[in-house]
């Protein structure tokens, strides 16, 4: 295999704030999104205005961006990841362009998917961001199939495999597991426990201990950490990261965080109780990060600095995006497949 | 009369099936919360857990323990959220619910009700916008239906509860909020449709959200001075043959629409069997064979309008009339 | 739930010869299966020869007999079974009469099935056998939901969910074994681990310790037995029925065995190694069994008369079918569906 | 020359593309030891277990493990077994193989082909003997094929392999073993239809297996003096519309028959076109809607044999002539 090299670390404070960063600029993306988005979902039998910039169901990472942010901090650009329905955060964090992302939420034609694929579907291939799905699991044979072939071509790349804690009910979960373990791939697979199937709590719903003791059912090494805490995150994503580059085979991140938001944007999620969302709050990855930093010395002005920075670049894809063209009628007929073009009727 | 929603009229039939017999019980992820379109909406409330039953995320065992369920006494409704989460879960639909009794030789029966939701649902692109009906009109042990009315969604479900055969229940994602009459107490019969509009220049059949669509375009075609005949066909198999054969030797032309891929959509299967029976002109109407995108310009593309059904339809009944004016 | 009544256990050795008498009986099945089927099963690019009396795949149980007898023999006539492709011996050790069975294999009307199953499809709905399946792993979830209707209705019936080592990489196995487990239900489940799924040995394939191990990780007590002692497996299905008789939830039933014929009867199995099978071959339950018999002090005579007589069964199951009647064309339409029936075309 | 089987012809199209091209692969169950059909005899002695890989009975993920390959670089060829069993791997063909491209906005390609063999396999019944042919079409992103003979499962598998879209490839499950002349080295073209026998008072479209039936019963037909044209599709989507169409034109009748279930199958798309475009009359030959039997009295119901083709298309040309005795 190809030797790859790895970016330097710098100093715990500045990786910690780089870390912060990506945190910031995920949540100000979703923060504008959400905004953009009022009104523009047709969910729970309403009708979707049809004016909102951003329609269609919108899944929120808020709260969660600790965990898309420490584990992509180990992946090169040449790594892959796939990822969920609550993608925004795991596409910005390998690398995509914010603007380019924004305009795909508004379905432009300059969108990343060229307004084929909207949240949901959210991707940038030329990232190694190869996509967000709206089937739940559906990632994780993919993500395999990518890690099988990187070990195949010997190209040193490997998988980020990201899904929920309600993903591992379904059977592609043992499936796509089994198959890393027997032919030993590169793939870090990344459950974002943030306890909830969407109106459902996902642990009345789950036998045993859940989603690492599955893993370790089947000889992958599992750990389980505090997915709020980017800290923690890094630190189990470095050294799993690390093993799967040196041939180890897969490893299994279970990190524990909570879904501040409704399912969607637009679900008010009162089928739980406030005190426990208003919990949560207090562990809001991006405060938890910037007092740490706080403690290590980091002057309170540049993590202003971080956010002000985060919530510009948000501003401009906005701007980049109200104004950006939409996809032409016939576009809707192109990279339907090559074989037959034209024969769409 | 107050109206109801095509949600509501769901959650009311499947509520009285409940009361009235303790065998039927629903299961899937979120019905215990009413289910994400509110089409179960406070029926855990009154029938408990045990009965409202919320699942992992295990559609392929969602459908197989609703078999295992329905074998052994209980009458299932189950959940799939929308026919594309339903791909997960085909061979409990294909090769074990709609083959056990025949496989078995009719040892058993599979009771449940499977619901499928199709259709376009705005802004949510390829992977929960398709309409699948086609595919299992083509399997042998299944029952399909399709209804688009509130008033059929009671009448409809309730007919597909009280029967002994496996059914895909394929409400549309987009009709959940429409209001309309409030339903007759009586279950439908299954393979009944139902003409909506009378006419004698065209038969348009149709089903679903289309049915809307067809009256629309009909009543604009009337002003234009062409009487079109809209049959909401309302189960998918058995579909009713002789209604739509009897209207179409009537009327001397058939147009069949739907919101499906029109290649090997159902449409074929009945433009096929007019052509077949009586030799008529024949067209459809669907749509094209590419997958829904999610910018509106492009979902567009996707879509079935009134005004393309009435273009369509008006040229098919004006070259025909050239073309046999003594018909 | 009803009250439940068990048969009061006879003497060690009288219930050993009982487990005897079903594993006899279950040989001389399927030997005379096999010998019928000769020439009949179309697989590997031949064409079946169409005079054979059993036709189509025929997968043989030989030398797992033990599993099917010991675990059966903890069941009511009321509980349920499901099965695979390989069930004639789970479904004549739930009950099923062998002349029927036979009848079925021949394809006669007179056929458990009326010959719309055959030996893959093989049911017996009317001692709860609820069917082999052609289709790997798909018993399961239906297993699942047979328990489930027995727990609501509160019938008391359990279900034992028998399935191969092969199974348990497909995704029904953890959705069915975590819905067993969050519902608490009646189910035992049995994986009858012969090494082999068709021609592929099922170690290379699974990640991991195996089935037990991955039934233990969402917390289902499992147990692995000598799947070839009968009385180990008898014990096992004992001990783990009562448990859920009791209300204790699923449990499951590794048993390792050896699957001793071809993956079907035509296959020579050429892909594994002569001593392989001559070893497994020493340990054939019937002899182990036979063996601990004569150690219990039953006479060799009576051993001999339980053969002797299992011979006799199926030599009237064959006469019978030999002489049962075809289906009738006409009832290739029954049983289809009721609804729309007469629409077939 | 010598002659050639059917899965031997298989066998060698897919090693001169593993020969030609380090990015094809094989994957699936029990491919090391040939396949259970001989169909990847020797292939993993020749190219080693990377390349051809054996995996877990796990539909799902070998499907959706090939998009993930297919995505990254390398041409996965996915063994199935039987399309029966593929219904385990249905979310991984329809919502991920196919709209993977479209979705992300043409960002990759997904060329992988998808053996699913089709077909009824004798005395196998209901979960054994599927076609589902019609189900790919309607699904926009693929491209579905179906051999008959061995030259054409070289010459139309080495166009699915070199294809890059994703390709559903139905062999027959009866047909393995058939031998046939020495496929030429050249790929074919996906999406054209060829001619087995031509004929002047009947178009009969068919595929797979039946192409054989077909030119017994038009072997028959000649002789009460009814010329009948056999068209072999050979690709179901993109089918040849132009090469039917012009056939279909100049006989005056079309005759489509399939293995598969009649309703709801591909031929009521070809019926229907051909009834739009021609307004010529039509007629559909297919297995009735019921599962398959395993005794052979049940499964012959489900057989669609050379007298039954014989008959229909003798009824259907007797039968217009008296109609039209002008035409
Ligand atoms: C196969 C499938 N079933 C159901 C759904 C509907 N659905 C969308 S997201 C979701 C909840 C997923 O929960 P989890 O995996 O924990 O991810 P989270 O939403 O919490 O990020 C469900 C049930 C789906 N998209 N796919
Ligand atoms: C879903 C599915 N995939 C593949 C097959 C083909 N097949 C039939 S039996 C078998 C092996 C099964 O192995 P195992 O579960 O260990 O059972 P055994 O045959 O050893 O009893 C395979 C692969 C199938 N029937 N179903
Ligand atoms: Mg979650
Ligand atoms: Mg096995």
């Amino acid at each position: 295999m190809p030797v790859i090299t790895f970016p330097v670390n710098s100093s715990p404070a500045e990786h910690l704030l780089d870390l912060y960063r990506t945190m910031a600029r995920i949540r100000a993306f979703e923060n504008a999104a959400e905004e953009t988005s009022r009104g523009g979902v047709a969910v729970f039998g309403s009708t979707a205005d049809a004016v909102a910039l951003v329609r269609g169901p919108l899944h929120l990472s808020t709260g969660q961006e600790a965990v898309a942010a420490g584990v992509c901090a180990h992946l090169e650009r040449g790594d892959y990841l796939t990822s969920t329905h609550r993608g925004h955060g795991h596409t910005l964090a390998k690398g995509a362009d914010t603007a380019a992302m924004m305009c795909e939420l508004f379905g432009r034609a300059t969108g990343t998917n060229h307004g084929k694929g909207g949240s949901m579907h959210i991707a940038d291939f030329s990232v190694g961001m190869l996509g967000a799905n709206g089937v739940v699991a559906a990632g994780i044979p993919i993500a395999v199939g990518a890690a099988h072939s990187a070990k195949i071509r010997g190209s040193g790349a490997i998988v980020a495999c990201f899904f929920g804690d309600g993903a591992i009910n379904r059977g592609p979960f043992l499936e796509g597991l089994n198959w890393a373990k027997i032919f030993n791939l590169p793939v870090l697979f990344v459950c974002e426990d943030n306890r909830y199937s969407a109106t459902t709590a996902t642990d009345a719903m789950t036998g045993g201990a859940g989603a690492a003791a599955r893993a370790r059912g089947m000889d992958i090494p599992a750990e389980t950490v505090d997915g709020n805490d980017v800290r923690a995150v890094d630190h189990a994503a470095r050294d799993m990261v690390a093993r799967i580059r040196a041939g180890g085979g897969p490893q299994f991140l279970h990190a524990l965080t909570y879904r501040v938001k409704g399912h969607v944007s637009v679900d008010p999620a009162t089928y739980r109780e406030q005190g426990e969302v208003d919990r949560a709050l207090e562990s809001d990855p991006l405060q938890l990060a910037a007092a740490r930093l706080d403690a290590l010395g980091v002057d309170a002005a540049r993590i202003a600095e971080v956010d002000a920075a985060a919530r510009a670049e948000i501003e401009t894809a906005l701007a980049v995006a109200r104004a950006a063209p939409w996809p032409q009628a016939a576009a809707a007929y192109t990279d339907v497949q090559d074989t037959g073009a034209g024969q769409w009727h | 009369m107050a109206l109801i929603s095509y949600a509501q009229a769901a959650c009311q039939a499947l509520a009285a099936a409940m009361r009235a017999d303790p065998r039927v019980l629903a299961l899937g992820e979120d019905v215990g919360r009413g289910g994400i379109f509110g089409q179960y909406k406070g029926l855990q409330q009154e029938f408990g857990a045990a009965r409202i039953i919320d699942t992992p995320i295990s559609e392929a065992t969602i459908m197989g323990a609703a078999v295992g369920m329905a074998l052994t006494g209980l009458r299932p409704v189950v959940e799939m959220r929308v026919a594309d989460f339903a791909l997960c879960a085909i061979d409990e639909i294909v090769n074990q619910a709609a083959k056990n009794r025949y496989m078995f030789g009719g040892q058993g029966r599979v009771p449940l009700v499977a619901r499928l939701p199709i259709g376009i649902w705005s802004a949510s692109a390829a992977q929960h916008s398709q309409s699948l009906e086609a595919w299992f009109a083509h399997i042998p042990g299944l029952v399909v239906v399709a209804p688009a009315t509130p008033a059929d969604n009671h009448a409809l479900l309730a007919a597909a509860i009280a029967c002994d055969d496996p059914v895909i229940y394929m409400e549309h994602k987009e009709l959940w909020a429409l209001q309309g009459e409030p339903p007759a107490p009586d279950p439908a019969v299954l393979g009944k449709a139902r003409v909506v509009r009378a006419g004698a220049d065209l038969t348009l059949v149709t089903w679903s959200k289309l049915v809307h669509t067809a009256v629309e375009a009909a009543g604009r075609a009337a002003q234009h001075g062409i009487a079109v005949e809209v049959i909401d066909l309302r189960t998918i198999w058995p579909w009713d043959r002789d209604l739509v054969l009897d209207s179409a030797a009537r009327t001397g032309r058939l147009l069949v629409a739907h919101e499906a891929v029109q290649a090997g959509g159902f449409g074929a299967e009945i433009a096929a069997t007019v052509a077949e029976e009586l030799g008529i002109p024949v067209r459809r109407v669907g749509a094209p064979r590419i997958p829904v995108g999610y910018a509106r310009t492009l979902e567009d593309v996707a879509r079935i309008s009134a005004e393309r059904l009435l273009e369509e339809l008006t040229t098919f009944v004006q070259r025909d009339a050239q073309r046999r004016p003594a018909a």
